[in-house]
């Protein structure tokens, strides 16, 4: 039986050990929990804060889409993504993966599967707001988050 | 293909630059695959024509998939118009 | 300037989060935490307990070996790793890696390298017991542990 | 080699059939390799002969650093016998 993905986009910020904890504490054949969380980057105290943006609805179909592909893909127990959206501090956290399995490779492979297809793929966008005032600028993507996720083909 | 009325979202700086959020639009007969809508789009206005100024950058969704240009569009309830993805 | 990675050896239990935070609240430039926890499964509920035996002073400096190899192969800010020695209940943590990066592949390779490496180079040796009262016993290593070592050469 | 004295720590299920934790050993200047240090030890008694029924598979460390069984000893301060390791 795949395991059924927990997905959620919100605007409040999230606690990591809580959602650990929920994964794990009714299941004792748990071995692995790997976790990747992003976090906002004061980019050397130039930045005020990020703005995000996302599409309703087709951001959570897609995070689901791939969180499912790691699920059929690996002997994964369980798996959470958390996103965040609106105006987010430098420090604070963007976003939560956590992949629970039997065994650490099933885990790690998970989590980072399900990063990289959120990065390319989920319909997000970073707006910076910028200390020293000047005009606030969006986030350029990067070539290598997509070439981050060809690595899975 | 017989004209429909389509929901239409703007997503991030092609929100900012055709002022818009969503709308309502008729497409035309002549519009059948998503390249075709781009270039439709772009000659609406001033507006669109900056935003789309360059068609290949545009990711466009229909009904909450993402799509290629070269894609015929069929009749989604919605169309989605966004710069590539900068999340997580 | 490469990282110093902190690296403990203990009876305890420990927190996670408590060990996040240690390691991102002084900086708003951490982008990105990947983490590793290692629980001790049950075995669907045959195992009472995992006693683990460690070589004091030699475990420490293997772990700290491939966790400061980890800080010259990728740029890492921070790594923590803590293992736990002693009788420990299923359910219980285990093992704990931390990377935190600017960058999220550096996080993740820097976290997964270590693990690998204390798998199969750090000296602790797990003894089962068991729930029906059979001779515990030592468990085996696995051949797959010392080939995920070598996918890092 | 001189002969010279050696603190040997053992662990696991080796510390389990030899029965020991730790010990001070002299070792015969005849022994100069890893190897040729496990198959002295194996002859020591009973003990020793079960813990040490196939050397392949046993680890030294000396003075905490794995070492190769076609190694030469040198003059560590410790040497530690135990099986593959199990952590993490």
């Amino acid at each position: 039986m795949t395991a059924i993905p927990k997905i959620v986009v919100q605007a409040e910020d999230f606690d990591q050990s809580a959602e650990i904890h929920a994964m794990t504490s009714g299941n004792k054949d748990i071995g692995a929990v790997a976790t990747f969380s992003g976090l906002c980057r004061s980019e050397g105290e130039s930045l005020n804060a990020l703005e995000l943006e996302h599409y309703p609805g087709m951001a959570e179909a897609e995070i689901e889409r791939s969180a499912k592909e790691a699920c059929t893909r690996w002997p994964i127990d369980g798996l959470t993504v958390i996103h965040r959206y609106g105006v987010i501090q430098p420090g604070e956290q963007i976003v939560l993966v956590i992949a629970t399995s039997r065994h650490r490779d099933a885990a790690f492979d998970g989590a980072r599967y399900v990063m990289d297809f959120l990065k390319s793929n989920a319909p997000f966008w970073k707006k910076e707001h910028r200390v020293d005032g000047k005009p606030a600028g969006w986030v350029d993507a990067k070539e290598s988050d997509e070439q981050a996720k060809n690595r899975w083909q | 293909m017989t004209e429909f009325t389509v929901k239409m979202l703007y997503f991030s700086w092609i929100r900012e630059r055709v002022g818009i959020e969503e709308e309502q639009l008729v497409l035309p007969q002549t519009v059948s695959t998503v390249r075709e809508l781009l270039l439709w789009l772009r000659e609406r206005n001033e507006q669109f024509a900056a935003a789309i100024e360059f068609p290949d950058i545009i990711r466009v969704a229909l009904d909450q998939e993402h799509t290629e240009h070269e894609s015929s569009i069929g009749t989604p309830r919605e169309i989605a118009l966004f710069p590539p993805m900068t999340g997580g």
